[in-house]
């Protein structure tokens, strides 16, 4: 291991790693404690222009309680889920059977295919940005969560689709061709033995792409408007209109924000660090 | 059951050719083992007889189907493979019926051949189990478990003990053995492994680049190898090969400052052969003109290497009390009789 | 004996094709939404750089027009160096992610807590990053006028400085970069073989110089995706700049994807040929760095 | 008869108070026509500006909000916005006449009017008293207050330019003193160039405000109502806004004792005063659905009732457009209306992004922020925005 | 040069203890391989002589130096590993030349090194290659090499050709006597391969569960077993083991109604004993009470597997002409004088 393990080093650098550590931490997240104190200060407290000392009192109840009740914040986290919720199955399904088709099958095309999604997945988004637009508004779906879920599940197949073929590539190919004579077709091979195979890629995926899709602010913003279609990374927007320069809600309504992909992250730490690694690397 | 026949069968990897037109023919019933350096081509066609890989020319048939262009499942073959390919989200028992479960066979019907199987394979503990619970030896009982179900016509193997430790190798080739006696089908068994060629065939086919270079009993290639190539493959250690020269009727190894008589038809004199004597039918005997090199003890028997002048390099299996040590003066002897004689140039036995 | 009738057995189209076609079945939905979503814009995009359209009535074609402007646009200058300033920074992102990396690689206690923290930044939207660094940075309570003036230096005003804004927004970016290159990293030490440090420290390797020489060219892996990812992470740099400054002060933190955006889609744009044509400028530069990702795939593939 | 189906209004009246004005409206009309299903959609203000767009193309509801003049010109010549003259035709219009020039694109009205407000200085009256300060008449009045505020340690005037618009309140008031209603038109249409003399003498006048501290520092930094808190704390002392601000003042804990209101002072001599008084309007898209529906709305948000009610001082807090309504008993309001019918005899613009055409609007108000940070850089923005408009007019 | 001395050498990861006390004596120039069983702690031992793995307990001198803290740089050890640990990233001369680049040595004389050892394993032909354009076998010797470029006064082989196959291991093997004749250095040596420390070593150190069992030159390991553990462990195939019982001053085994006379100080009538006879000093004569459950013909030698009626199992090696095949009976015969008697339960030899 590099560097060298802690426990081979003097006593005065072990003491002075663990005493490091959670200042570094403290050092590292400082920006976003402050948001977190603020969200628990009373409005008076910023009023009176005080703006870092200690809250003067707990109003973390009252601030989170107006973001939930007073505002269309609820309304937003409502809509993310709706979208990020099928994108991520739409996504993953897609790029289970193109990852399959990808990476099992010989065929002339394999790689110009793959290379294509490869390559349409680190395409500078705004290139697609008018066309997709004009697309969705034809398609009558503008301003609806299906208009942004359909492109979201289309755009993320790109990476989902390396993520995956690359992960099928590294199956045993065995598998398929003890299969295959023993008289399995395709479609029995694709869903009864890769795709339960594929289930930590499958979980490692859908997290990923849920934070991906969660914290989606461009497309929210140019192919919906409103409450009614908009996620939470766009309604923030609004909701810092509404509350003009009342920063406790404002950081109430930030972490608020923030909170659903923190939560995934932390339930399904071991999937998501799979998923960054797995699908970047090979 | 049925035997297996090849008819000029020929592989191409595009414009690579790696199987040029074997011919083959396989008894019902026989146990045929595949042998011969790596890439020579042993998986290829072993595949292709599985239909894994497609026939680039030339004709399988198994019995008297011609299954040349024939799915993999419809030419009643089973395969086990080097690295068992068990399903790892399956148990044993799922692993094991679940080829037949796809082809919709009657659930009793599975059971029971599932049964018989781990009857067969002394699974019966272990059918719950996933193959991740499995030792290496167990996992590649049920990977054949699972041939055996489908009750195939021809059984084949590529390499499915290499992936054991030597302990364990020994056991399952006994157990393979065992189990061709029992249900006695056509097995094609592709093996790098002299010991397991030598012991499990009834027919051994020596492969090289893509080409046989010899058909036989394990013991009759043993002892009487057509070529070069197969008297150095075959046994273990190889045979020796020292230049010899046609010198009237008779063979003279100028290594050794000694003439053969063999009784055989000899080429021209002069002529350059190559002259092949095992190890363990050579004798060293002290005193002499060659040093020995090196020496080997394992107990039992050890190898003691000589380099000739020629520089040729000898390796003699003693096993008497008195062994030769590293730098010992000696002499090589051995029986006039026991030497096999080849062309130097293509390598074909003289006899 | 059955053996002919099972010759004679016939088999569909279908079936006896199935190996061609089933990849193709397969690969059918995804292709359909692919190319429908992202092939087809691009190639409308292109065609609509050479059109003058304000999004609501006929389009008129203009030839290279919109590029001859750009030549000329200061905006657009401004924003392409914007873009290099962005790509050469964010870069730092990976020594600094490596720095973290090596620094939380121990097997202390509560590590994986300390590493999931410093991990944090990376989950959280940009949205919500910007909004934190522009309290972060406001001149009048910012954090970081507070800890300036703490110790005793003077107040900045970062992002309202057109010298510094746009340096304010990368440092922004940053920080999220920063910790998806440490987890890369993290995961590449763990796959660096512990017997080829043990033969470095045989060798006599020892602190920095087994980092340099040992280390360091091992985790090209992960030096490789982190500079892919970084790099598409900066082209793409959007949401904070919308956050932070929504391209001012008087326009010095656009970039071109920024300023795309504003001339294409924003309150005041109305000029889609024209906002197609900047698209496809930054196209073509990412264009450098796909094909280089895509050639090294290649090589990969090619290897196999 | 009773009207039917539904109806779908987009509106960007989404700061708190407008947004409950815009409720009340439906809810009102809704009583009336309880057949009819309305659906009020309220967007984010500057957010909307951006969707207007991407409604009216793909999914138009049947009533819009928007801006007069101008600022409606790429949708009337886009045809997104109906034809409303018949409208107007009707008997109850006629009190809308004030308003009809801003709503008239090519002899035809497309949309109206539901309230316009006026610009002005908002002050701290009560920092004045302390200070010994007199409302200014005159820009030399203005500048000597200025001297003495600065020195008292706070700034002038508040401002958050960092979504730019509010830079150009600045520049409209400067130029109208300082060159006219007419020629500042003229500017509008593209038919003066930038670096014009003029105009330089409008920055020249502006410079001075800004050389001498004016300003809140940073003020690129802040949105509008970023920049309120500088005026509440009294760290500064007046801000030049529109009228829709009083609330703000209100919420932030100003009493009336405490602020006051004042036209902006003269500066060139014999220039007529001209006022900003940015008119929000109503519309029709031109793919509603429901357009009968949508005119009877329309016909309601003007009646003389309706007006008084949603432009009163615990509303909108700004003006009816309708003669016929009455002023709320606001001291703002009435300053408001009294300025807007008796001290602005030089005209009423609607205000620099209503006024200029988009593009223009947009590289100006950028330019206009950048001076107020660097006012050294007068030329190269003038040339800059020159070329903008010598390109526009191609 | 010099020798390595472990003076009650102690090894604990936490509270298990893995070595236990280990006294040991390698003297100068001296080729010694640990053996024993998976997991005993061959490994350990040896990466504590390297450093790698710091001593718990005792002491560890290298010639007169105590070493027990010190760097493993500094120990002036150099370490083979199985997996040849090359650095991927540099070419096969860099790889070699690594080490005394960071020990800052002038580059002419890294240069004549790496220059030296590429001579002797023959390795000129791929100075410029990297590790990934190479054989297994190449590798092995690129990491041997960069071991004998820091002239270290002791070499350290972790299993150095566990990874290779069949053929190449030979290969090496001869290769690193070789080696070890040419530059005499001190040398320790794990393996589990009974061929490679049979022929290797100077001297075994058979260890099991963290303890020494026995050490010895080879073939007194082979002959002159102290326990059963090490009878077994050492020979292949495996000495077979028969249960005796001590009666009236011989040995009775029952599974072979043959009584045998030792003279050796035999335990009390009734004692159970464990007989050891090694394949190769059985012989197998035809008719018999035993069956010849299966025989694998390897050519020159055949090995002949036979259960006896207590379940023991038992293997013969069978080298004449006439050999036994499966289903024959059989009796099997042996040379008293070359049993080996053990105690049952603790596995002592009896002697
Ligand atoms: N897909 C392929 N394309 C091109 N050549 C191939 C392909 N598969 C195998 N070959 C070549 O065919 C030859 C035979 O390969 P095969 O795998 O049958 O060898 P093998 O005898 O099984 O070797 P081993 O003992 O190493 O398994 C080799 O030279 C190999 O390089
Ligand atoms: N880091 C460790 N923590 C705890 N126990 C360990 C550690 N490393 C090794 N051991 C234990 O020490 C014992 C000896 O291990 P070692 O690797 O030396 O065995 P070995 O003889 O080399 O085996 P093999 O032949 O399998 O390589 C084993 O029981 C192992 O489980
Ligand atoms: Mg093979
Ligand atoms: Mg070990």
């Amino acid at each position: 291991m590099f560097p060298t393990p802690l426990e081979r080093t003097s006593r005065t650098w072990q003491i002075g790693y663990q005493s490091l550590l959670p200042v570094a931490v403290i050092a590292w997240l400082l920006p976003l404690l402050a948001v977190a104190m603020f969200s628990i200060k009373p409005s008076s407290d910023f009023t009176g222009g005080d703006y870092w000392s200690w809250p003067s009192r707990f109003a973390g109840f009252e601030n989170y309680g107006r973001v939930f009740m007073d505002s269309p914040m609820p309304r937003y986290i409502l809509n993310s889920f709706m979208i990020t919720i099928p994108t991520v199955i739409g996504a993953v399904a897609l790029s289970c059977m193109t990852g399959f088709a990808l990476g099992i099958y010989k065929f002339r095309l394999n790689l110009f295919v793959f290379f294509l999604f490869i390559a349409g997945n680190f395409v500078p988004f705004q290139i697609l940005m008018i066309p997709v637009r004009d697309l969705t508004i034809n398609a009558g779906l503008y301003n609806t969560k299906l208009g942004l879920v359909l492109f979201h599940i289309a755009f993320q197949t790109g990476f989902c689709t390396l993520f995956m073929r690359n992960f099928i590539r590294a199956l045993p190919f065995e598998l398929i061709e003890a299969a295959r004579v023993e008289g399995i077709t395709e479609f029995q091979i694709f869903w009864h033995i890769v795709l339960p195979l594929m289930k930590p890629a499958i979980a490692a995926l859908s997290v990923l792409v849920f934070t991906f899709i969660w914290n989606d602010y461009f497309w929210a913003v140019v192919l919906t408007q409103g409450p009614q279609a908009q996620p939470v990374t766009a309604g923030i927007t609004s909701f810092n209109a509404q509350f003009g320069v009342a920063y406790h809600m404002l950081s109430a309504g930030s972490i608020v924000a923030a909170l659903p992909p923190v939560l995934m992250f932390f339930l399904m730490q071991r999937h998501f660090i799979a998923g960054l690694t797995l699908g970047a690397v090979k | 059951m049925t035997g297996v026949t090849l008819n000029n069968v020929t592989k191409k990897y595009g414009d690579i050719q790696v199987i040029h037109g074997i011919d083959l023919e396989i008894e019902d019933g026989e146990f045929c083992v595949f042998v011969g350096p790596s890439g020579c081509g042993k998986s290829t066609l072993l595949r292709m007889v599985a239909g894994l890989e497609e026939t680039t020319k030339g004709q399988i048939n198994i019995g008297k189907r011609d299954v040349t262009r024939m799915d993999p499942a419809e030419r009643g073959v089973s395969m086990v493979f080097q690295t068992y390919a068990l399903y790892p989200h399956m148990t044993v028992k799922e692993n094991m019926g679940f080829g037949l479960k796809m082809n919709g066979h009657p659930k009793a019907e599975i059971e029971a051949k599932v049964a018989e199987a781990s009857r067969i394979l002394k699974l019966d503990d272990y059918l719950k189990r996933k193959p991740a619970a499995l030792s290496g030896g167990q996992r590649q009982r049920v990977s054949i478990g699972r041939a055996i179900v489908r009750g195939p016509e021809v059984f084949l193997f590529d390499e499915p003990l290499s992936n054991l430790d030597a302990e364990l190798r020994v056991e399952m080739r006994v157990e393979i053995a065992r189990l061709h006696k029992e249900i006695g089908a056509t097995m094609i068994y592709v093996t790098h492994d002299q010991v397991e060629a030598m012991t499990l065939a009834d027919k051994i086919v020596v492969l090289r680049a893509g080409r046989i270079e010899q058909v036989g009993a394990p013991l009759d290639l043993y002892r009487d190898p057509d070529n070069k190539f197969v008297a150095g493959f075959i046994g273990s250690p190889s045979m020796n090969f020292l230049t010899g020269i046609v010198d009237k009727g008779a063979v003279r190894i100028d290594a050794l400052e000694r003439t053969i008589d063999v009784d055989i038809a000899l080429p021209a004199d002069g002529t350059t052969v190559s002259v092949g004597i095992r190890p363990e039918q050579c004798t060293l005997t002290r005193q002499g003109r060659l040093t020995v090199d090196l020496s080997e003890a394992l107990g039992g028997v050890s190898y003691t290497h000589i380099v000739v002048p020629s520089g040729e390099k000898i390796i003699v299996e003693e096993r008497g009390i008195d062994r030769m040590r590293e730098g010992d003066a000696v002499t090589l002897g051995f029986d006039a009789g026991d030497v096999m004689l080849f062309d130097a140039a293509s390598g074909t036995r003289l006899r | 004996m059955a053996d002919t009738s099972a010759n004679a057995r016939h088999y569909g189209w279908f079936h006896r094709n199935r190996q061609t076609v089933t990849p193709w079945l397969f690969l059918l939905p995804g292709i359909l939404f692919f190319s429908t979503y992202v092939v087809y814009p691009i190639i409308e995009s292109i065609s609509l750089s050479f059109y003058k359209w304000d999004g609501l009535g006929e389009a008129t074609y203009v030839g290279t027009e919109n590029y001859e402007k750009l030549v000329n646009d200061r905006a657009f200058t401004v924003s392409l160096i914007n873009n290099v300033k962005w790509l050469l920074l964010y870069l730092l992102a990976i020594p600094a992610g490596l720095f973290i990396a090596l620094f939380l690689n121990q097997t202390v206690r509560g590590i994986r807590i300390y590493k999931s923290l410093f991990f944090f930044p990376f989950v959280i939207s940009q949205v919500v990053v910007g909004l934190v660094f522009t309290w972060f940075y406001d001149p009048k309570f910012g954090l970081l006028n507070g800890i300036l003036g703490a110790v005793g230096l003077g107040q900045i005003n970062v992002l309202g400085d057109p010298a510094l804004a746009t340096y304010g927004i990368i440092a922004a970016g940053l920080w999220p970069q920063t910790a998806y290159c440490m987890i890369l990293y993290l995961t590449g030490l763990n796959a660096v073989d512990p017997e080829q440090i043990e033969a470095a420290r045989l060798d006599g390797a020892k602190g920095r110089r087994m980092l340099w020489y040992i280390i360091v060219p091992q985790l090209k892996p992960a030096t490789f995706i982190a500079f892919v990812v970084t790099i598409i992470g900066a082209l793409r740099s959007f949401d904070l700049i919308s956050i932070m400054t929504n391209g001012g002060p008087f326009g010095s933190t656009r970039v071109l994807s920024f300023y795309m955006f504003e001339k294409a889609l924003s309150e005041y744009g109305f000029r889609m040929g024209y906002g197609a044509a900047i698209a496809v400028v930054l196209f073509v530069i990412m264009l450098f760095f796909i094909a280089y990702f895509l050639w090294s795939m290649y090589q990969d593939e090619k290897g196999r | 008869e009773g009207l039917s189906g539904e109806l779908r209004i987009f509106s960007d009246m989404s700061n708190p108070a407008p947004r409950a004005v815009m409720e009340g409206m439906v809810e009102r009309f809704g009583a009336m026509h309880p057949d009819l299903d309305i659906e009020l959609t309220v967007i984010d203000r500057e957010a909307y500006k951006t969707q207007i767009r991407n409604f009216l193309t793909a999914d138009a509801p049947d009533v819009a909000n928007w801006y007069a003049a101008n600022r409606m010109g790429p949708y009337v010549n886009a045809g997104l916005f109906e034809d409303v003259s018949d409208l107007w035709a009707e008997p109850d219009f006629a009190n809308l006449a004030s308003t009809k020039g801003a709503m008239t694109i090519d002899g035809k009205q497309w949309g109206v009017p539901y309230t316009y407000y006026q610009w002005g200085i908002y002050y701290r009256q009560d920092i004045f008293e302390e200070l010994g300060l007199t409302v200014p008449t005159t820009f030399d009045e203005e500048l000597a207050n200025c001297e003495k505020i600065v020195a008292s340690g706070r700034a002038c005037y508040t401002i958050g330019s960092k979504f730019l618009w509010t830079a150009g309140g600045w520049f409209d008031y400067m130029n109208m003193r300082t060159n006219g209603y007419d020629f500042h038109m003229a500017l509008a249409r593209g038919e003066v160039e930038w670096t014009d003399d003029r105009v330089r003498a409008t920055f020249a006048n502006w410079r001075k405000l800004i050389d001498m501290g004016g300003f809140i520092e940073d003020h690129q930094t802040y949105s509008w109502q970023e920049a309120l808190p500088f005026m509440i704390n009294g760290e500064a002392t007046a801000y030049l806004m529109g009228n829709f601000s009083v609330p703000h003042f209100r919420d932030g804990g100003l009493s009336d004792d405490q602020l006051g209101f004042y036209q902006f002072p003269a500066i060139t001599e014999g220039v007529a005063m001209a006022e900003d008084a940015p008119t929000d309007t109503f519309h029709i898209p031109s793919n509603a659905k429901n357009k009968e529906a949508a005119r009877e709305f329309l016909r309601f948000v003007v009646s003389a009732e309706n007006q008084t009610m949603i432009n009163a001082g615990d509303a909108l807090g700004q003006l009816p457009v309708n003669a016929a309504s009455s002023v709320d008993d606001d001291k703002f309001l009435e300053a408001g209306f009294a300025m807007l019918s008796n001290d602005s005899p030089g005209g009423v613009a609607q205000f620099f992004d209503r006024d200029f055409s988009a593009e223009m609007a947009s590289a100006g108000m950028e330019g206009l922020q950048e001076f107020m940070v660097y006012p050294d850089n007068l030329d190269d923005i003038l040339e800059r925005l020159e070329a903008v408009r010598q390109d526009i007019a191609q």
